[in-house]
């Protein structure tokens, strides 16, 4: 049952990703689908991709996003 | 009626990839944009470890005690996750340049909406010292 | 006044009214009207080659295209300002080609 | 086993990384850059034709010693002949193509640091990089190994244009890379959508497993793995819907960064389109669209390249232009239209490098890309004159230059294949690709010099006009001796029928 709720989670946090209007915000969450698909990698028996998946998603990619963002707007232009 | 959850997998993967592009396409913010781009690159990597996954299977590892024949027809195919540990540490790369190249032009323009600073401009391009150091 | 000053001021109408691309020399008019000919001959010539699949539908389209040229004659102006180096403008493209070409593999190579 | 086929990617690569240590000592930089591009188009000639298997795991129907130990499900079956390494093949048409992008990149690093005052090893190390990485594609016969390099020859690509100090180079290179992030993961689920119908990525190995009906070929999914993987290669080309952007790479990175772009590009086409109808030959479509989007590519081109007013650009435009003519040929699917389309991409690579280097001589000596504020240029340098209307002739296809033969053979291909349409497209539009050479070059060199114009006073380097005269000897050469690239390009073209 808990992998149909991460693939759930994965697109929605992809949706409210993306539905933010703070971009730091966004760039937080960047990491939610990020994760729920580092735990789904783990449901679909390829633990050693979860790993680097847990890693890279849900950890370098945020703090990717959320430099450029301290380095250029916070918030998204009209 | 409860889907397969392979199938669901693939669903995900699709639904995905259909949301990057959307963002791509329809989202003005650069930030945002490249988010969708990465939102596809996801979508592609769950895609490709879906098709490895085998329904009731093992992970791909060789204990002591199982037969080879055994092995063969329970392991999850691992050939697809060794592709998709390639692509997610190129995905994570060409973002930094992308992001990057984002900040500079922030620096440069003051703004990171695509539709001002990669909007249409004049196709005149004027070459600066090409000797110069780079 | 013939046809070809007709054209030429055309073109040079529709130039003008985009200031970007600096002045309307005759050499831009010109290449303009050439590639506006090229254009035409070629996708006339292209629209031929669909006899290999309907006698019938190669006619229409030929007329199609004729009509077209006389209606619209000055086509490569707002061809060229299509074809702009806008990055909104090039992922739509890029996406719209991405749709016909999985419609056509997926769908339509099922039935040709 | 071959030791000389790996070397030919791993030679630049080290290289590249040495150069990027050795950034700022300019002597030793240049030094080390030109013995290694005198060495890359060397290698090729010295080395045996055959296959190299990574980690020498051959197929095991080639390795007795290790099939000896296994089940009879096994060896009995297809895996027998499956190749289970990452493997490379080096045949003639990969020699001479190996040879061609060798030189190619030896003239432009070659310009490249006798152009720059101060050689930088950065900049050499995106060149390295980037023909390490080309060198693979051309080699490889593992279509995952091929989209990793891919995505290594964008990024490199990008840094070649972001390393150029081109007003608005940044903007392109932003551009091409978010658009190159669309693209390349749609290639990449077309691999993977071949993988889960094949269970392979051994090139090799998917098409046997085709023809000998391991699996379906009319399978849906297969179809859409050939779309996708078109898609990657429209974008990999710069076919449209990707001209624009690929001519506003071209025009935005330094002429002999153009040169090596617009050969990789060139190369690409060539190796992704071989693998498309090397897997896809059951599918007639997939050569009709080929076809269908080169005339595309040709048309909207050479019109666009009319239009502009940048000389970078129209250059950019017909060099896209021309690939049409490639995919022609390759989408034909004759042997001698697939011959004629790989000796056009021969002659491709070189004309067009031979334009870009030598269009780049005025921007040496006015800084100045605008045709309507140049002018008047004849008279300062008479001799480079000469050789760039040479070029502008190669490409038009006059008679003893390559291209002549190239597109002569393309035609009479096109004919014999039936379809005369496409002969006289070819015909018409290089023509047109003629006159807008000649409005280029007529603006640029024979009109009364404006006064606003400002030329400076520095000799164009001896390199340059070295790798315009070598070029120009190339053009001939291939001009009067077709043969030459044609003997060794028929095997690859006969094999594919």
């Amino acid at each position: 049952m808990i992998e149909y709720i991460l693939m759930i989670v994965a697109v929605l946090g992809a949706v409210i990703a993306l539905t933010q209007r703070d971009l730091l915000k966004t760039a937080i969450l960047t990491g939610i689908p990020g994760a729920a698909i580092a735990f789904l990698f783990q449901f679909l028996l390829a633990p050693d991709v979860a790993l680097t998946q847990a890693i890279v998603g849900t950890a370098i990619v945020p703090v990717f996003f959320a430099l450029a963002v301290k380095k250029t707007l916070r918030m998204e232009e009209e | 009626m409860i889907i397969d959850p392979q199938l669901g997998s693939f669903f995900t993967a699709g639904a995905l990839i259909i949301i990057g592009l959307f963002a791509a396409l329809f989202i003005d913010n650069l930030i945002k944009k490249v988010i969708g781009l990465l939102f596809i690159a996801d979508g592609v990597n769950l895609f490709i470890v879906t098709m490895g996954y085998k329904a009731g299977g093992i992970v791909y590892v060789f204990l002591p005690g199982m037969t080879v024949d055994w092995f063969a027809q329970n392991a999850s195919y691992p050939l697809p996750f060794a592709l998709v540990l390639t692509s997610i540490v190129i995905g994570a790369s060409t973002l930094a340049v992308m992001l990057s190249l984002i900040i500079i032009l922030y620096k440069k323009h003051g703004s990171i909406k695509a539709s001002k600073i990669l909007g249409e401009k004049g196709n005149q391009t004027q070459s600066k010292t090409p000797g110069d150091k780079i | 006044m013939s046809l070809y000053d007709v054209i030429i001021n055309k073109i040079k109408q529709i130039q003008d009214s985009d200031k970007e691309g600096g002045p309307v020399t005759n050499i831009t008019a010109s290449s303009t009207l050439a590639a506006e000919i090229t254009l035409l001959s070629s996708i006339l010539v292209v629209v031929i080659m669909l006899r290999y699949y309907s006698n019938a539908l190669m006619v229409i389209a030929v007329l199609l295209v004729i009509g077209i040229i006389v209606f619209a004659m000055p086509i490569m102006p707002k061809l060229k300002k299509e074809q702009n180096d806008s990055l909104n403008s090039m992922i739509f493209y890029a996406i719209l080609i991405l749709g016909i070409i999985t419609t056509l593999f997926y769908w339509g190579s099922l039935n040709v | 086993m071959n030791p000389l086929i790996p070397l030919m990617v791993i030679i630049p690569i080290a290289c590249a990384l040495i150069l990027n240590l050795f950034h700022t000592k300019d002597r030793t930089v240049k030094i080390i850059a030109i013995i290694i591009a005198i060495i890359l188009p060397s290698i090729p000639l010295f080395t045996n034709y055959g296959y190299h298997y990574f980690g020498g795991y051959a197929p095991l129907i080639e390795n007795p010693a290790l099939a000896q130990g296994l089940p009879v499900s096994i060896t009995a079956s297809a895996l027998n002949v499956f190749h289970p390494a990452i493997t490379y093949y080096f045949g003639s048409a990969q020699q001479i193509f190996m040879v061609v992008l060798g030189i190619i990149a030896f003239l432009a690093i070659l310009t490249s640091l006798s152009e720059t005052r101060k050689p930088s090893g950065v900049y050499a190390f995106l060149m390295f990089m980037g023909v390490a990485s080309m060198s693979a594609i051309i080699l490889t016969d593992d279509i995952f190994n091929l989209y990793v390099f891919f995505e290594i020859i964008a990024v490199t690509q990008v840094g070649i244009v972001v390393a150029s100090k081109v007003k608005g180079n940044m903007e392109t290179a932003l551009k091409y890379m978010i658009i190159g992030s669309i693209a390349s993961p749609l290639l990449l689920l077309g691999v993977a959508l071949l993988l889960g119908v094949t269970g392979n990525v051994n090139i090799t190995d998917i098409i046997y497993s085709i023809k000998t009906g391991l699996v379906n070929p009319q399978s849906p999914v297969l179809l859409m793995a050939c779309g996708l993987i078109i898609f990657g290669w429209l974008y990999a080309a710069g076919l449209p819907p990707f001209h624009t952007i690929k001519s506003e790479i071209y025009s935005r990175a330094l002429p002999h960064g153009a040169a090596l772009l617009q050969a990789f590009s060139v190369f690409t086409l060539v190796a992704i389109g071989l693998i498309i109808i090397k897997i896809f030959a059951f599918f007639p479509f997939a050569n009709v669209f080929i076809v269908g989007i080169s005339v595309i590519a040709m048309i909207l081109s050479i019109t666009m390249a009319l239009m502009q007013t940048d000389f970078k650009r129209i250059i950019g435009f017909l060099a896209v232009g021309e690939l049409g003519y490639i995919g022609i040929g390759l989408g034909l699917g004759t042997a001698a239209s697939i011959t004629a389309g790989l000796f056009q991409a021969i002659n491709e690579a070189i004309i067009t490098a031979f334009l870009f280097i030598g269009f780049g001589t005025i921007l040496y000596k006015t800084r100045e890309s605008d045709i309507r504020k140049l002018g008047g240029i004849m008279v300062e340098m008479p001799k480079v004159t000469l050789l760039v209307l040479l070029s502008g002739l190669a490409m038009a296809g006059v008679p003893p230059l390559n291209a002549f033969q190239s597109k002569l053979m393309l035609i009479q291909s096109s004919l014999s294949a039936g379809v005369p349409e496409l002969g006289i497209i070819m015909i018409l539009l290089s023509i047109v690709t003629f006159m807008t050479f000649m409005k280029a070059f007529y603006a640029i060199y024979m009109r009364p010099k404006p006064s606003t114009l400002k030329i400076i006073d520095s000799n164009i380097p001896k390199a340059t006009i070295f790798s315009l005269v070598v070029f120009l000897i190339l053009c001939i050469i291939l001009g009067l001796f077709p043969q030459i690239a044609t003997s060794y390009l028929q095997p690859l073209a006969n094999s594919l029928i």
